[in-house]
């Protein structure tokens, strides 16, 4: 593969702009045209794909490239490191999924123009987000994220879906502003010294420190969805499934975990972070969002919010792997980040399914279901177990870093938490999957259809791709080491 | 020739727009020519400063003193070309040549017949040529002056819509801003009986040295002039006037009233402040402090005022009070990150707010709504007038890569560098009520469908029968209704939204040169040179 | 305290400006006939006249305009008068334009009183709202 | 009536502390007075040389200060402008304009 430095610039380019450049040429096609406008978001979601791996792969090979713009006082940067590799494939990858699943799930809805342009215009902001070389830049793909996702959340167009908007964008602008303090207090310290120097405050010594990690982890705590901050996920379930599944369990959700980690490792780094006693605190505050995330999503009739409020909790494991400081940690946050989307997404996918199918949202009215969509249900059934950390399934690998790293870490309770977590999740979805299969009403309805074949595609390819690298965690082991050596090595 | 205007350079910034306005109204009859004169002024204006930036640029450190007449300091009136100057000019020229431009061919809706169009764009170009005056002028009476003469203008420019609410908004308006000039005036005669100059530097020694013999005279100059100026720029709590006169005004005007008319006003402040009173006066007598509490009064008051706003402008007369808020902020903070983020975020607001102005009246123009709950859809039928108004909300929000965000980065780092961390929050929270209140307006005009076919219906009933009406008993002319058609507007007005929406995209994107100017502004200002 | 009545007996003039523009301030924000608000405005700058030229007086002094004169002759300052040329300019205009206004206020609602004009203007918007909802 | 009476309070507390200022002025009438410096001096003394006026008011108004006196005029031009462009309404325009602010 040519990695010549004028190449690696290219990818990284490209791997950006295809999303926007693919957005502004889906607005620009008549709403009638809709085949073309299906092969246009393809054709740019998969280039977008195509060019991050191959950055992402260069990163992983040991060769960065670098892209640099000066404003005034501030620099605005690309420089793509491990963590923002894995983060930049993870999004691209999955994009293409969704798209595909977008498809079918909104063959016959109204303003797909609109949400196809701006599904786009999110992935290139994603990608920015994990390839940012500063914290400026960071920053600012962070905002464009949150404004190109809004239209997606309100597509429905009802007063709930506007109130959720709302609450989305205050929500997400509120931790942006505490970033944005932070930012700045972070320049007056140490200036701009970018990503892959090593920390940025590496040996800045105040007594503001601590305060400005509660700035950034309350800041990108929003977007991660932390617990007390996490109000908007819920409520911004109001938007198509595709959106819910891709943005609110994966893209916009992993902007606020990567930011975390980004700021525990690369900001103030390893050592200047043991201080802080981040490994005494933060760890507690991931695993009790753990328990309640899910013990709230127990408690869940709507499917799509159950899955909503398991996202919190799950997002919390990659923080708690992140906040041990522990090189298994992070490596089993690693694994978790790269091997749960593709479970995640294959419920989220499964739930459209059933709703378009069906019209059910609701849990307690779903029985039979599993009888007129086996398939369906079959994959709803694996990615549950996924959920709970079973061996043939990629997600038990991520728990099984996680567990060591706090075992390492000489903290043995988190362990403890992991599993307890797994057995509620177990509550969580099982009795889901047998009423499916044991209710006895039987709604029409039917597994068939083109619009079918292109939604359940995609989930059965993640359930497929789950199954492969549970088996043979090989193929996803260099990401999770990649970064670990990044920042341990 | 050019070397006599190269030498009077600055007199001739300020007189080229006056001069042109007082012309203009003997060629009211003719629209093409009026117009021609008035984009041609404001482009002199322009290139004048441009030339006086450059100079500037090239002597830095010196100012040039220009005096008027020929008599030096104490006895004439000076001009002094300085940073602080030619920043605030560039802001002037630069927002008000595409107001100038958007007016082209659109102003008789508004305001009336060819001869009313020529007599607004007189009082237009005179208040430039104010705005003008006020950033050179380095002597108190003279500031005065100008400042009715900008004072009158606005409120003609008010009051040119015709409506009875637009002059009674006008009356309320030049009632309070005559009072502040009456205040203006007083602390003006205060200062000269303490100093026996008008002259701001000379004025500033003789402050240095009697302020300690009567502080009280000092306390009261200071306040005086800070209640006036405060009022006629609408600070928080005296900022009454402005949601009428602004919203009641024909849109171009309320662009200027809005973009500029008001930073004049916080200019002048500035300078008694900084200039003539001196930082030291102003922090024993702790006016930064003042400056700091009202600014984060009027941040989140003007905001929280603005969110049940349904008329479209009036909702952004009133985030002209909460942004107003962010520009004394910085005033206050007496630092020069922070000053510096001021003067870049006034210049930032100027273009911002114009663009917001003017395309919500192009909107409210074409579509014949002014309420927001009405205005659903429209972004499909006028794309770029629409493009233009989001653009500038992003802008205002403080999103990286438009002007706001410079402007509040630096304010940011100034309060951060007095150590106090109130107004970092405030900041924050000023931007995020911000968006509150914009993001519906965009959400309406974007993402919502026109509401009730059935009004629409009954309304095009009620066009068609009136046309068949008048079809009948009229014959077919210009008497006729037109066919209402919501569409973008024409060439003028385009290039005018694309050109302040550059303005704002320039200042985001390479904010370097003017971030410099403002900085070296600042420490002017601030005596650190 | 006496002291303080002293000062002030000196320096009356001062002390008629600031009553006058006390009482000009209260007619202003008081007030809701538009003429006396107008009138608000004249006291208060009247009140500006008089505290430059009291600054400018000297006492004994003559008008700063050379007669055929000794040399020992004091003048006033001349630069306050000059000044308030211009300032009383500028009051003359303000009321002109505000007597404008109130004409064209009048015009419409037949009134000069600010608080039924504003109770006017409401009930046509609020008409006007009613007819369109 | 509360609204006259905070007004009440607040000019009062102005005037209180105007009071308090004036009683500092320099005293009125005092040839030393700060105002009576080296710019009213030349005024007096070179007005006749430098302007070739008898009336030194005249003197400032018309050569000293000449740049007030033009700002003065545009002044009184702006406030006659303003004052046409509020009464002069022709009719129709008017008209049209009511219309469009009542809807």
């Amino acid at each position: 593969m040519p990695y010549s430095a004028d190449a690696l610039k290219i990818y990284l380019v490209l791997g950006l702009s295809s999303g926007a450049a693919g957005g502004l040429a889906v607005m620009l096609i008549p709403g009638a045209r809709r085949r073309l406008r299906n092969m246009i978001t393809l054709l740019f979601a998969a280039s977008g794909a195509v060019f991050s791996w191959l950055t992402a792969l260069s990163v992983f090979a040991g060769k960065g490239t670098r892209i640099g713009f000066v404003s005034g006082d501030l620099e605005w940067s690309l420089d793509p490191d491990p963590l923002g590799a894995v983060f930049g494939l993870i999004a691209s990858t999955l994009w293409m999924f969704a798209t595909v699943y977008s498809f079918g799930y909104m063959a016959e809805k109204s303003g797909q123009r609109v949400y196809y342009s701006f599904f786009l215009f999110s992935l290139s902001a994603a990608v920015g987000v994990a390839f940012a070389g500063n914290l400026v830049t960071l920053y600012l793909f962070y905002e464009l994220l949150t404004l190109a996702t809004y239209p997606l959340v309100i597509h429905e167009r009802t007063p709930e879906a506007a109130a959720a908007g709302t609450k989305y964008i205050m929500y997400n602008l509120s931790g942006a502003g505490a970033i944005l303090i932070a930012i700045i207090i972070t320049y007056r310290y140490a200036g701009d010294p970018g990503f892959t120097g090593g920390p940025v405050l590496a040996g800045v010594n105040s007594p503001m420190l601590g305060w400005l990690l509660v700035m950034y982890i309350v800041g990108f705590g929003v977007k991660a969805a932390l617990m007390p901050l996490h109000r908007w996920l819920p409520a911004a379930m109001v938007a198509p499934t595709p959106v819910s599944a891709l943005l609110h369990a994966v893209a916009v959700v992993y902007a606020g975990v990567f930011g975390v980690i980004r700021v525990v490792y690369s900001v103030f780094g390893r050592g200047l972070a043991g201080q802080l006693g981040i490994s005494r605190v933060l760890p507690w505050v991931a695993a009790s969002t753990i328990l309640a995330g899910v013990i709230v999503a127990l408690r869940q009739d709507v499917l799509k919010r159950r899955l909503a409020y398991q996202t919190v909790s799950h997002l919390s494991y990659i923080l708690l792997g992140a906040f041990t400081l522990q090189p298994w940690g992070l490596a089993g946050a690693m694994m978790q980040m790269i091997t749960y989307p593709f479970m995640k997404m294959t419920l989220f996918f499964c739930a459209g399914i059933i709703a378009r199918q069906t019209g059910e949202t609701r849990i307690s009215r779903m029985g039979g279901v599993g009888r007129k969509l086996p398939w369906t249900m079959a994959a709803f059934t694996a990615a549950a177990l996924g959920m709970t950390g079973m061996l043939p399934l990629s997600t038990f690998w991520g728990k099984y870093y996680l567990m060591k790293g706090s075992v390492a870490g000489g903290m043995w309770p988190f362990a403890l938490v992991l599993a307890a977590s797994g057995l509620i999740n177990a509550a969580c979805f099982i009795p889901v999957v047998v009423q499916a299969f044991r209710g006895d009403k039987t709604p029409s309805c039917k597994e068939k259809g083109g619009s079918m074949a292109l939604m359940f595609a995609p989930a059965a390819a993640l359930v497929v791709i789950a199954l492969v690298t549970g088996l043979v965690p090989g193929i996803v082991w260099p990401g999770a080491e990649a970064v670990t050596d990044w920042f341990f090595g | 020739m050019t070397a006599v205007i190269a030498d009077n350079l600055p007199a001739f910034v300020i007189i080229v727009p006056l001069f042109a306005g007082v012309v203009l109204p003997v060629f009211a009859r003719r629209q093409r020519l009026v117009e021609g004169l008035v984009v041609l002024a404001e482009a002199a204006g322009l290139a004048g400063v441009g030339f006086l930036a450059y100079i500037v640029f090239t002597h830095r450190g010196t100012d040039w003193v220009y005096q008027m007449g020929g008599w030096p300091a104490p006895w004439g009136i000076e001009l002094t070309v300085n940073s602080l100057a030619v920043f605030f000019l560039f802001a002037v020229m630069a927002v008000s040549l595409p107001i100038a431009l958007f007016t082209m061919g659109n102003l008789k809706d508004e305001v009336g017949s060819n001869k009313r169009t020529a007599r607004f764009y007189t009082l237009f170009l005179l208040l430039v040529g104010s705005l003008a005056g006020m950033a050179l002028a380095n002597d108190l009476f003279n500031t005065y002056v100008l400042v009715e003469v900008a004072t009158l203008s606005c409120c003609g420019l008010v009051s040119s819509r015709g409506t009875p609410r637009a002059a009674e908004a006008a009356f309320t308006y030049l009632v309070l801003a005559t009072l502040a000039s009456s205040l203006v005036v007083i602390g003006i005669g205060f200062i000269y009986v303490t100093t026996g100059h008008l002259n701001m530097g000379f004025a500033s020694q003789g402050l240095a040295q009697a302020w300690q013999d009567r502080p009280h005279v000092v306390w009261l100059a200071i306040s005086f002039v800070l209640v006036g100026f405060g009022l006629k720029s609408a600070l928080f709590p005296l900022h009454v006037w402005l949601p009428d006169a602004h919203s009641s005004a024909p849109s171009p005007a309320s662009a200027v009233l809005s973009g500029l008319a008001v930073k004049g006003y916080m200019i002048c402040l500035l300078k008694f402040l900084y200039v003539v009173f001196g930082p030291a006066l102003m922090k024993e007598f702790s006016v930064d402090r003042i400056l700091v509490l009202a600014g984060m009064a009027a941040i989140i008051c003007g905001a929280v005022m603005a969110l049940p706003q349904d008329d479209l402008k009036r909702r952004l007369a009133f985030s002209t009070v909460s942004q107003v808020g962010y520009i004394y902020l910085g005033f206050g903070l007496m630092d020069e990150n922070g000053l510096a983020g001021a003067l870049f975020y006034l210049a930032s607001h100027a273009a911002i707010k114009s663009t917001l102005f003017l395309s919500a009246g192009a909107m409210i123009a074409s579509a014949g709504k002014k309420k927001i709950s009405e205005m659903a859809g429209i972004g499909r039928k006028m794309p770029l007038t629409a493009a233009a108004f989001t653009a500038a909300s992003l802008g205002l929000i403080g999103i990286p890569m438009f002007s706001g965000f410079i402007g509040k980065w630096y304010l940011i780092a100034g309060s951060l560098d007095t150590g106090d961390f109130l107004p970092t929050v405030i900041i924050i929270a000023g931007s995020v009520l911000c968006a509150a209140y914009l993001f519906p307006v965009i959400r309406a005009m974007w993402f919502e469908t026109p509401q009730k076919a059935k009004q629409e219906s009954t309304v095009q009933q009620e066009c068609k029968t009136a046309v068949q009406h008048a079809a009948e008993h009229m014959p077919a002319g210009p008497g006729v209704p037109r066919e209402v058609r919501v569409k973008d507007p024409g060439a003028a007005q385009k290039l005018a939204l694309i050109l302040l929406t550059a303005v704002i995209f320039v200042l985001g994107v390479v904010p370097g040169p003017f971030i410099e100017l403002a900085r070296s502004a600042a420490a002017e200002l601030l005596m650190l040179r | 305290m006496k002291t303080l009545l002293e000062k002030l007996i000196v320096n009356y003039p001062y002390f008629f400006a600031m009553v006058l523009f006390s009482i000009g301030v209260m007619t202003v924000l008081t007030r809701s006939n538009l003429f006396k608000k107008l009138l608000g405005i004249n006291i208060m700058g009247s009140a500006g006249y008089i505290l430059f030229i009291a600054a400018g007086n000297i006492r004994g002094g003559t008008d700063p305009i050379l007669h055929q004169s000794d040399p020992g002759t004091v003048y006033v300052n001349p630069l306050p008068s000059a000044l308030m040329l211009t300032g009383i300019v500028v009051s003359v205009s303000v009321t002109a334009f505000a007597l404008s206004l109130i004409i064209r206020l009048y015009k419409e609602y037949g009134t000069t009183d600010a608080r039924r004009i504003a109770r006017m203007r409401n009930e046509v918007t609020k008409s006007d709202s009613s007819d369109r909802g | 009536m509360i609204k006259k009476l905070l007004v009440l309070l607040i000019v009062l507390a102005t005037a209180w502390v105007g009071l308090l200022a004036i009683a500092e002025l320099p005293p009125y009438g005092m040839p030393d007075n700060p105002v009576h410096n080296q710019v009213s001096e030349r005024y007096i003394n070179d007005a006749l040389e430098e302007t070739r006026a008898m009336n030194m008011v005249t003197a400032i108004v018309l050569d000293y200060r000449a740049y007030d006196t033009m700002f003065e005029t545009i002044v009184l031009f702006t406030a006659a402008l303003a004052v046409v462009i509020t009464l002069k309404t022709d009719k129709k325009e008017l008209g049209d304009g009511e219309e469009e602010g009542g809807r």
